[in-house]
């Protein structure tokens, strides 16, 4: 664990890489997206296979930063046949805008369904130290302000606490008939984001941006460490 | 020796030396020695003032290793420069506690700055206790010790009771009190540590936690300086059950502006005292008016079990407010016992009502078995965790109505919270000296309920044991 | 006759005769008579009681023939079953306006409810002004009218002044009024119309706007029974520059249930009201703190231009908690302009502050010359609308300060709200006879200060010229 | 206008069908996405071109209820190939699995890009009349409450404070250097849906739900009228 913040603390990464996030994650039962990276049509097509679709694929090179302009992303991708053919069509269209790029593969990562999106956080104070935040997803959090603080590491018990003193938490609940979101599930994230934090000197930041919320767990859609570079 | 018979010596001197003492009893100098006297510190002070041969009366001590008998507290108000002499002349007095009222150190520019850090230093290197410097004091009000200049005490009287007021502003802590006072509060300690150089406010905390003339403690805060220290005693306070209150200001201060990142943008400073603050078990309230309603119901040492008020009203319009505020405080009116609504209804005329909140009419009001029977019966259900009496004006029948609410108050644990619109000083007096907590706005009285109740459930919520993680 | 006209014989009679006047004074039917002689009402008053020859004093009659002159008005305190005969009687005697402080109709039962009509039908037919019935009454201030039997004037004051405070509920609106006369608000008229059969809040809503000697209009809201009245009314206080502020309770109230729509479902009761008052112009507020600081900033005339507060304070921590009150109630402290700070800084010592909020520090408050000039070079500046003095304790300097406020709210357009921390009796009574606007904490000088602003945003909204539909 | 009413609440229908709804609209100046009722594919496709893609095409037929399960839905239409491949394919598919009902058409609509979703609504309140509604969109209006109501009709400026009353008004603004919405097209619909429910005895309820709020203009996605049956 140690180890992959360190070697990128030495490579001067501010952000974590999107594969390294994902490995921290998994270390800490943080749930994210199956995500792979691939370096054959075959293999992208058998990971797709075994994630189940719809995928979204995007290209891995450390020379382009913008991906969506080179071609580097294709989003919605519903079987194996428009997997292969969107490999192909991805590596044909990067290679004519991007022939200086050196392609490492391709992340090929399932696509989550539609959920309730809420954000976790976590920072290091100076005064406090570790501290966590849950609050709402989406453009409104920052008009709403609908978050709760925590300094961390929390309990099961505290982390409860702070996921029903937002308003989110009534939807969380299920509104209008609708499904109960998995607030255990939630709940033991904030623990394990608390841990993270809070048994980490290397991290500065973490963004979870959105989590999406199922009735039957939740999911990391997009991990950021910020990470302590000094 | 342990920090709690250390701050001994500071809190609860037998004795005080004033450096810096002055014969005019008006002036900062003056007015700690004119107190000492007035309010009758039992123990010995000695004025220390190289100008004079007596002061206000007392014999005056030309310098601090004259005086005749040791001293456990030095007071000193002298000039910024004196200060680290002075320090050096209590130490070689064996004096073990200061408290340094003098402005001009850290507060005030790179110079005072550099003067305090020699202060502590010594101090530090010496085992001395230090209060201040640039404070206001504190009095501990069960010893009469007066070790303040604030202009409240001028007043004349000394309100003895169970509340520790603790305020890191020198000037709210006077104005404060003398509020509270004028509300029928009592104190044990009020206390303002200034610049909190050396003791720090959580070191107070921790004092009053330990003290046993202190019920619970209420803070005006505007930062914390030592959060661990504070944790721990608030750890404490909760499992002696002796609420801690503050009034944290600053929550309109912006948060950090480089953060990095979506949390860090949203995590200003405030907020993450307020999780602290949770977490340690300290109930955070918003305006002053907010902190004397938490004196008012933690003075009486009763608690609620839950958020669920039986409304008792002399009238049927103070139910809708009654309603309102609950909404507002997530308070809840419940719906009151089959037998409980059958025995009300036996009692109240068909205008009244017997459902919660239960509105009496004028007419129950007038006889003592009627209106003790049914406030009696509201408070013995048992989907009621607190009972909110509503009165206004009926001075003329203040003998029954008082009477049963001291008999009511007497015989059930559940908490007992009085509106009284219009209430005349005489009847405020009489709830003043029960401690049975009055109010003069519905709003206000359900947010005191509500007080008691947020109190409970943070108790239980610091309590959990730590296993369940 | 005009509806002025006619409200006149019910709201300032010249004669008046009670229904079932009784001898015993404190009874409902003795107090009205009790009230009227006390407190010195010149026009004539028959008691009406076959019972007695006089009562307190005054001859009585034995029925309504009987009365040796016209009278204005008629307050019956009898059985609801005399009610109907009694009016038949006042009619037969051309008496205009009624008032019926009884109980026992449309409050209670269908049985009431047919009274209540009965009584509605025969006065509509007759042209008869009703107030009631189950009211408390009113009190004409100036006229010293006391048709009411509320026990909040037992206590022998009747504080004239520019508020007109109606509450639709009887008992609170002699609770209000006697919490208001221990603040210093003073009245013009004070109402409570009960069931209001026929005279509606509306209608009293709508005489107070024109009645002269009302500056501005309070109202304790249950519900409205004459919105398109109302809204008229309100559109004339506006242009008269009259604030109506109300109270209006009921916000707990659940929207409806069997909504078929998103809106439906939202769109609770106390909502749509809510809309109707912001957009007929009446400023709502939620609890009787707030209604008396609504009276405190209205009984002054002074008006303010914008949300921009100078605050000047004795101390650097009442800062915080103003701008923490600011934030709440969406004000704003602006920065004052650089001579503004300039002129400042050459009075204030440098511990002091010469940003908003202005630290003026202890030392200023000695002298009247430097205080007032500092108070005055604040409220000069063009980024403020009002100015807030923030004071605590000081009862010693108390000559200079309030000198230096009175002189300073004389020669300035913009209203002077001061916070006195813990004041003395004397420096409140100063304070309400000049009805210069006085809080007692922070947060709630504020929010009287954003009442002001919102006031002022209201009625320019209101105003709007209809074209830019 | 009134015919559209009367008609409607003749055949004891509650709520105005879609078509019926974009009429009202129409006449008050309310936007709707650009709808049509074809009832062969050479007129859908020509639809399809002139309203510009993507569109939906959804199944007319009074004998369907449930569109969806009948295969009478299909979105995201990205061109007239496709438009036309679609047709055929709903047209057989809703054959095979209600060989009863009696299909009047197809109605075509443009699919609206992402915007910010608010809510207007409208009712009849018994003691003050019409009033209306502004709020924020999506399931968080019943958590945050964040609606604002006036008395109708109203005039462009009481519209503006009516939008600047509710939070929701911050991201209607722009934030994060996002462009900001089309305020007063917003406001123009406010005063228009005033004057509709102040001047038509009826309606009893209107739900606009969501409009979706571009930098120029916003447009109703979803008009429900209630009528007044009784
Ligand atoms: C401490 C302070 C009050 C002294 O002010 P001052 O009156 O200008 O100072 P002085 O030099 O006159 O000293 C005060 C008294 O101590 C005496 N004194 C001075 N030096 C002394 C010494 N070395 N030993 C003994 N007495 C001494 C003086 O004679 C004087 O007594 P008098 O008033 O009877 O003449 C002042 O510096 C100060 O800090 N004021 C602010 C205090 C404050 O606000 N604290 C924070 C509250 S929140
Ligand atoms: C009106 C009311 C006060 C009368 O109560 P009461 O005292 O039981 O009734 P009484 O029959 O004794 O009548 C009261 C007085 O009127 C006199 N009276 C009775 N009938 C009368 C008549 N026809 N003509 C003249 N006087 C009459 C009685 O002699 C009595 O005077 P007394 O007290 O000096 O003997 C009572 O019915 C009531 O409504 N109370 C509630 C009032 C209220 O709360 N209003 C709303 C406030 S928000
Ligand atoms: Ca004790
Ligand atoms: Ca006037």
């Amino acid at each position: 664990m140690k180890a992959i913040f360190q070697e990128n603390i030495q490579k001067g990464n501010v952000i974590l890489p999107e594969l390294d996030a994902h490995k921290v994650c998994e270390a800490f039962g943080i749930d994210c997206p199956p995500t792979k990276l691939v370096t054959t049509r075959e293999a992208c097509v058998e990971a797709g296979n075994q994630m189940g679709y719809p995928v979204v694929i995007k290209i891995f090179s450390k020379q382009i930063i913008h991906k969506s302009d080179a071609g580097g992303v294709i989003v919605g991708i519903q079987n194996a046949e428009a997997l292969s053919e969107s490999y192909d069509c991805m590596m044909q269209t990067v290679a004519e805008r991007c022939p200086d790029a050196i392609i490492e593969g391709v992340v090929i990562q399932k696509m989550m369904s539609k959920g309730i999106e809420v954000v976790v956080g976590a920072l290091k104070n100076e005064q406090f130290g570790p501290v966590i935040m849950f609050g709402m997803g989406g453009i409104y959090i920052e008009v709403f302000k609908d978050v709760a603080f925590r300094l961390a590491p929390i309990t099961v018990d505290e982390a409860k606490r702070m996921i029903e003193e937002t308003k989110i938490y009534e939807l969380l609940k299920g509104v209008r008939g609708e499904k109960a979101s998995d607030i255990d599930a939630l709940a033991a994230m904030l623990v394990n984001v608390g841990k993270l934090i809070a048994t980490h000197d290397e991290i500065r930041e973490i963004d979870f941006n959105p989590i999406i919320c199922y009735p039957d767990g939740c999911v990391a859609v997009d991990a950021r460490f910020v990470l302590n570079t000094q | 020796m342990s920090n709690q018979q250390l701050m001994k010596h500071l809190m609860a001197p037998d004795s005080i030396a004033v450096l810096g003492a002055s014969n005019r009893p008006e002036s900062i100098g003056g007015r700690p020695i004119k107190f000492l006297k007035d309010y009758g510190f039992k123990g010995a002070v000695y004025p220390i003032n190289p100008k004079y041969e007596t002061i206000q009366g007392l014999p005056c001590y030309k310098d601090i290793s004259s005086i005749p008998q040791k001293a456990d507290l030095l007071i000193i108000i002298t000039k910024p420069n004196s200060i680290l002499q002075a320090m050096r002349d209590a130490k070689a007095r064996k004096i073990p506690a200061v408290m340094i009222i003098t402005s001009g150190f850290s507060e005030s520019g790179d110079d005072g700055k550099k003067l305090e850090e020699a202060l502590v230093t010594y101090a530090r290197d010496n085992e001395m206790l230090v209060m201040g410097p640039n404070c206001q004091g504190f009095v501990n009000f069960d010893k009469k010790v007066t070790a303040t200049f604030t202009g409240a005490l001028s007043r004349g009287n000394l309100q003895q009771g169970n509340i520790c007021l603790i305020s890191q502003s020198g000037a709210m802590s006077g104005m404060l009190y003398a509020m509270a006072v004028d509300l029928g509060i009592g104190f044990s300690y009020l206390i303002s540590g200034g610049n909190e150089s050396i003791v720090t406010t959580s070191h107070f905390i921790d004092y009053a936690v330990d003290d046993d003339r202190t019920d619970a403690i209420c803070v005006y805060m505007e930062g914390i300086k030592d959060a661990p220290l504070l944790k721990a005693a608030a750890r404490k306070a909760v499992e002696q059950d002796k609420p801690i209150v503050a009034m944290k200001v600053g929550k309109s201060e912006a948060g950090s502006k480089a953060a990095s990142s979506h949390t860090g943008a949203l995590a200003s400073s405030d907020a993450i005292v307020d999780s602290f603050m949770k977490q340690s078990g300290i109930l955070r309230v918003e305006t002053t008016d907010d902190l004397f309603d938490a004196m008012k119901v933690f003075s009486n040492g009763k608690r609620s079990d839950g958020n669920r008020i039986g409304v008792v009203s002399i009238s049927g319009g103070a139910g809708v407010v009654m309603a309102d505020a609950c909404e507002k405080y997530q308070m809840t009116l419940p719906k009151l016992s089959g037998e409980t609504e059958k025995e009300l209804s036996a009692n109240i005329p068909a205008f009244g009502s017997p459902h919660n909140p239960v509105d009496l009419t004028a007419q129950v009001l007038t006889a003592y078995e009627k209106f003790y029977h049914c406030i009696e019966t509201v408070a013995a259900d048992e989907s009621v965790d607190a009972v909110v009496i509503f009165i206004g004006l009926l001075e003329h029948l203040k003998d029954n109505l008082l009477k049963a609410i001291e008999d009511l108050n007497a015989v059930t644990q559940k908490p007992i919270l009085v509106t009284w619109l219009a209430a005349t000083p005489e009847i405020k007096s009489w709830f003043y000296e029960k401690k049975i907590p009055l109010f003069e706005d519905s709003d206000r009285c359900i947010f005191g309920a509500s007080l008691l109740w947020r109190y409970t459930a943070l108790k239980r919520e610091v309590m959990l044991p730590i296993e369940r993680t």
